[in-house]
């Protein structure tokens, strides 16, 4: 008794429960094999998708994929649901729901009402029955706009996170990284540096360092150094200038014990960052990361499909008002998603997923040289992520982080996302780039000659001559 | 459009001096807003042998050779992941110990009457079977020396093919080791093919997560240079045994150390710091 | 919006019912400007049947038995492609008899000394097996009645497994006919996993290309049906036997003809024709 | 001696001739593979391109890739080549040409003007050196405008062929799927039927039918009914109303040959079609298709790989000012272009290439049921060939060709690109939409509310009430 049938392809078919009805409607991808939770056939996995189309939405508000005694990300999703926002679609099925997304009545406005009434599931499940091209056009009329020192997430803007990475934390080596990424006008999402130690005093320089340079030429942006929660708490209590507060985070209580947080930690963090009170344009300061496969693998994804999970991270993030959270979608490797066609996707559903949820999504558009994916898949995805309106990528030298040991985008793939869609960076850094005389007043084209813009000339001047001798 | 164009239509970054204090892939220049085609096919380059690093298999024998002149015992072992495209789509398989290596290690261990040894090694492919043959037995030498100086007791060493970080606790259970360090392969980078890093475990065990663990991570000359490494490892594995734990609740909050020379010692130059 | 939205959010089409006349995907409606869900499952489930098809092998005993039951000496042979993976990735192997069965013709031929038989037939699965299965042997029956009014001689037929259309020139070239006609399953639609193609080839040899060919396609009871196709067939085989001849010169100036049935009978409506 | 060296990777390649270089400096693909002309490992392929990138464009006029005597379509291309406008660029290396073309210099009216003095050989060089997103960026800056009754190419706009084929050529049928289209605002670069049948009273039907809808409509369009030149040019001559000359052709004369043509014998069928002079804003009438694959699947490819061939096609097509040129592009199937990834990176290839050699290049964006490919594939290159301006896409009930068995681009395809990108019909077709109350005057929406247009609701009704009898 109880599941799910559906006659397709002449044949019946019969999926357990609610959470194997969403991992076998799925498209295709190695973690959900790896998990042994993906459908067996191209055709089992349709009808999977038929009989998903034709659940109401509210059934999802009854039964749980991961039941709420053991998982307080599923109280968190189950308490915190807003009942009157989701009233408007509450009579609606997962195919229906897709239709009313495309349709023109879904606009803007309305999906920003609607987010605190969805779930991460629901999110999830009507995902698994939309094309590419459907992710793309519903995930660039959601906006969410956040803010801190600047404001992120407008229509036509596009941010960057500079990420100027170190193999040794090494300070000149990170300012080269900097003034380059500045140069190439990237840089308005945030400056976070993941460092490679977890020393405290090396992370404590880095937030020094970062904090200076911003000081110094009152970039209208935010720094971050990316290390556990916990360490970024402690710093704030010895009194380092942290804008940002970092997590990685997965969709179930099991995997984030595996990342050493927990929803009380975050909150801990969430509340330390408000207390120093550094955002002038808004107080949003969470940053979080996410990727699909974290779960499983920390052996903590209860049977459900890696995608789910991760909409169930976005319901994590969502909690703390974050500032920005960034799927990374290609980072861990091929035994979850095995090549560009499975990144892409992925890349494209996370976006759609984080956005619908309420949550200010960007994605790190990678790949490791363990998995089958190229250059070309990942214009191909930030090409799409471009159109769907996508709030930042990231931006690293040459697109080679010679630290984390993979290929994100460069920062010249975020200038010629800018040059063929029109996409402008966030105002306030636009401005800070036009009065630099880094970008021409043009839609973020370099200013013209390459002539080094003075405010930095000096200091790069004298580097040189530092270098020389 | 009568005119010719110039010859060389890329522009060039006037701070491409400063790629000399880095490994980053700054100041590639310009073609419209796009990167020139010398750095593209650069990068092109670059990922086709970083893609070929990620193949390689490890050459267990020259570590055993080694291991062996460092006079300690050592055995080599390998996970269930049968070859190198399993290994990487099957995680599972490369963190448990295939049914010889058990056997093996059986042998090697020192029975459960024997005194527990402090510290377990294993020098690990991983992803990078090129970082673990190029620093795994430097790497060991160092840390050799410090569980001499500490006094520790160091069981048999362990060569491990296909191996994942958390094929460690495996491992160090059934040495029955009070510490664990994996030596292992980090996925190949770019500009780095030859990464290693260090994961240390009190107390392994079948079932452990990465909570549980510390991690040193680009180890190699280019990056945290041996003795650095070494001096960061001891730092820990000090406080490790002493607060009887490792993972997230243990912290490195030594001073900062500057063993490691600074390509540029040029500081924070935009700050003039 | 806190209205709540309407029941099915997707629009339809006032001209539905114009799909009774055509199994062409139209009338869909829409949701916004997109496909409604209903169209987009139904599609996506025709694809995962339709890649079925592709990977389908033939029951050649089935067909062989068949033949048989219309007293017909016939043979099965296969190409050099030994799998379905190869041959979808390696046409060329399609092309080329292996050698068992090249052994297997020359037995059937009738040698060197005895005339050339007028017509050789091929059932072939090419891409759909499904479609050589479904049709061969009624379009068969009605090819050999065709020789039989023409009093054209007919030499075994052949069965080819993972053939393609060229597989042909091999064939006829062997058993030394003039005319050889090829029933091949064509590569599997969403909407039609069993259509068959029937490829003539006058004085069919290896090396000949497809301007030597003449192609007559959609043979099944929803496309052309097996009465008209063998009509159809008829005009070609009886020009090209005359104008010794088949190919690109070879033009079907024929009345078109009606013997197939048109669902609808309705014309063109938008004209009122 | 002769040929080309490279170091690369601490390897020292060698590469035979220009043909082989080619070949080897292609990114992967199935048929290169196949015809036992692909590089042999991913260092060989980019030492290739590397030594590619140094090569001076000038040599292209030296070696040819296929003799010059046994060849018309090197004739062609050899005889056909305007210095003048090569001037500009001769000194320049392939590698330096990609930096030109990428750079602000090589805007719209640049890159027209040189056109006539680039070889098909020079551009498939340089699209061997290009990621996706500078196939993208590059394609988006040439355009390539024509007209017969419409006017094609103009910047932000994008228009689709109508294609209602039919497994029996039965009228019926492909009235309700000209209507469909039609109502679903496709059809401005044609409406253009594949004939199943190759019976000249047949096809002649096909031309009259097509004829008098677009008379009694009015529609600003084009009709073509696809069968072989040699039938178009013998109907012509039997006073049928041809308004575009259709052929298949490939980039040598071998694969011509047995595809049943020459270069004469298209100039034949260009002449015939001009006889009748039935543009009204333009006489381009020829229509081509072209498709990597095609010459080695013929056996006539001279060991070049696929897309060094598919520019010489294309160069084949500028001869005959062509109206439109479709890249039919995964119509053949895998042994040519194995999975999505192939797939859509030459489309994108084709699209550049035909583009830079002045060619008006449209993309039957389309897969086959034997290849590893589905719709989510198709959406990206949509998108992206939607980002570079493609001159025109197909239109397809549902996306599924019902007698040519391979799934292309839907009515509502086009109109995703459109709302997505604020791509608009060819203008002509745009007002008329608008008059038929098809379109609303936004950016191509569909008309609010569905209602029939009236001037077909006549028909609709009448037909409707003939089925139901
Ligand atoms: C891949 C990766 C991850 C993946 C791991 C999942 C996976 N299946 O691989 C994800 C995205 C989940 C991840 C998360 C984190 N990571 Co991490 N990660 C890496 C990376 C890029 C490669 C690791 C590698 O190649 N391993 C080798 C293969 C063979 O091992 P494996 O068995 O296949 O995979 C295991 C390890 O990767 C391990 N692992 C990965 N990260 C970390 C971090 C810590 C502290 C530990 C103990 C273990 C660990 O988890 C995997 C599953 O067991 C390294 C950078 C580098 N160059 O090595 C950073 C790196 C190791 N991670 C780092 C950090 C800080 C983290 C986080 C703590 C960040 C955060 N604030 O939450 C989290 C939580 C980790 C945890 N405790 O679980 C730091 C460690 C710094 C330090 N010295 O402590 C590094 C060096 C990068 C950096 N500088 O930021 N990481
Ligand atoms: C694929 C295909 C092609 C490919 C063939 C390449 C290849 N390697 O497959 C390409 C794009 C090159 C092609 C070209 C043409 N095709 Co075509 N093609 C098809 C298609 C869609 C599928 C064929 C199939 O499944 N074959 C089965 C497999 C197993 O065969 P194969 O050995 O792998 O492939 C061979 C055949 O496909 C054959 N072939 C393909 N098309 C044609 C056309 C003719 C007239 C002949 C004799 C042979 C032939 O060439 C291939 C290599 O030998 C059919 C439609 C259908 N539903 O069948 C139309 C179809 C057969 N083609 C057709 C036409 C008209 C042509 C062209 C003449 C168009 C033109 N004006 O130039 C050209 C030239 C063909 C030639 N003489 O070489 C018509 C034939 C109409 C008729 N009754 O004569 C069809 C029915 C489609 C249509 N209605 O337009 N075609």
């Amino acid at each position: 008794m109880g599941g799910f049938s559906q006659i397709a392809g002449g044949e019946r078919w019969h999926f357990e429960d609610l959470r194997s009805l969403l991992a076998c409607a799925t498209p295709l991808r190695s973690g959900d094999c790896l998990a042994g939770v993906a459908a067996r056939s191209e055709t089992e996995r349709v009808a999977a998708q038929m009989a998903l189309a034709e659940l109401p939405l509210s059934h999802f508000l009854q039964e749980a994929v991961i039941p709420y005694e053991e998982d307080e990300v599923t109280r968190l999703i189950v308490d915190s649901h807003d009942a009157a926002a989701f009233a408007p679609v509450s009579h609606l099925t997962v195919g229906d729901f897709r239709n009313w997304l495309l349709s023109h009545q879904a606009d803007s406005q309305a999906l920003a009402s609607l987010a605190p009434g969805l779930t991460p599931e629901m999110v999830a499940a009507v995902s698994k029955i939309m094309r590419v091209q459907d992710l793309i056009l519903v995930g660039r009329k959601t906006r969410v706009e956040t803010a801190f020192r600047n404001s992120m997430g407008q229509e036509g803007r596009m941010a960057t996170r500079l990420q100027p990475n170190s193999p040794t934390d090494n300070v000149s080596e990170i300012a080269a990284s900097v003034l380059d990424g500045l140069l190439y006008g990237n840089g308005d999402a945030m400056i976070g540096i993941n460092p490679v130690s977890d020393n405290f005093a090396a992370i404590g320089d880095l937030l020094d360092m970062l904090d200076s340079v911003i000081r110094q030429y009152d970039i209208p942006t935010q720094s971050c150094v990316l290390t556990h929660i916990t360490s970024t708490i402690e710093l704030i209590e010895r009194g380092k200038p942290v804008d940002l507060v970092f997590q990685s985070i997965a969709g179930t209580e099991a995997a984030n014990r595996s990342f050493g947080v927990s929803l009380d930690l975050l909150e801990q963090g969430y509340q330390a960052g408000l207390s120093l009170n550094r955002g002038t344009r808004g107080q949003n300061l969470m940053y979080f990361e996410t990727g699909q496969g974290s779960a499983l693998s920390a052996d903590a994804h209860h049977g459900a499909d890696q995608q789910t999970l991760e909409a169930r991270a976005h319901a994590v993030a969502r909690r703390y008002n974050p500032f920005l959270v960034n799927t990374v979608v290609g980072f861990i490797g091929p035994e979850y998603l095995y090549d560009g066609k499975q990144i892409i996707r992925a890349g494209l559903e996370d976006h759609f997923c984080g956005k619908l949820l309420g949550v200010p999504m960007g994605c790190d558009i990678c790949y490791t040289n363990h998995a089958e994916a190229d250059q070309d898949d990942m214009d191909a995805l930030l090409t799409m992520l471009g159109t769907a309106g996508v709030n930042f990528i990231m931006g690293i030298p040459g697109a080679d982080d010679i630290m984390l040991n993979y290929q994100s985008t460069s920062f010249h793939d975020a200038l010629y996302l800018r040059n063929l869609l029109g996409l402008r960076p966030t105002p306030e850094f636009e401005q800070w780039l036009q009065r630099m005389a880094i970008m021409d007043s043009g839609a973020g084209a370099l200013a013209p000659g390459s002539q080094l813009p003075e405010a930095f000339g000096t200091a790069i001047e004298s580097a040189i001559g530092k270098v020389d001798t | 459009m009568t005119d010719p164009v110039e010859r060389n239509p890329a522009v060039a970054d006037p701070w491409q001096d400063l790629r000399r204090i880095t490994r980053a892939r700054i100041a590639l220049g310009h073609a419209g807003a796009s990167q020139p085609t010398r750095a593209h096919l650069e990068f092109q380059l670059a990922h086709a042998k970083a893609r070929d690093a990620v193949h390689t298999a490890l050459d267990g024998a020259a570590l055993v050779d080694g291991v062996d002149r460092l006079g300690v015992p050592c055995c080599e072992v390998e996970s269930q992941a049968p070859d190198r495209v399993t290994y990487l789509t099957r995680p599972d398989l490369g963190r448990q110990l295939s049914e010889r290596s058990v056997g093996c290690l059986e042998k090697m261990g020192a029975g459960p009457d024997a005194p527990p040894p402090d510290l377990a090694i294993v020098l690990a492919d991983g992803l990078s079977a090129r970082a673990v043959q190029d620093h795994g037995l430097a790497m060991l030498e160092r840390l050799l020396k410090v569980a001499a100086d500490n006094h520790w007791s160091v069981a048999p060493v362990v060569i491990a093919n296909q191996a994942r970080v958390a094929l460690g606790d495996d491992i160090g259970e059934r040495l029955n080791a009070r510490l664990l360090v994996m030596l292992i392969g980090e996925r190949p980078g770019l500009s780095s093919p030859d990464s290693l890093g260090a994961y240390l475990t009190y107390a392994p065990r079948q079932g452990l997560h990465d909570d549980a663990r510390n991690c040193i991570s680009n180890i190699r000359p280019e990056g945290l240079g041996y003795g650095a490494a070494a001096f960061r490892l001891e730092a820990l594995m000090k406080g490790s045994i002493s607060r009887q734990l490792s993972g997230v609740s243990l912290k490195d909050d030594s001073e900062p150390m500057v063993v490691e020379e600074d390509k540029a010692r040029i500081g924070n130059f935009l700050t003039g710091q």
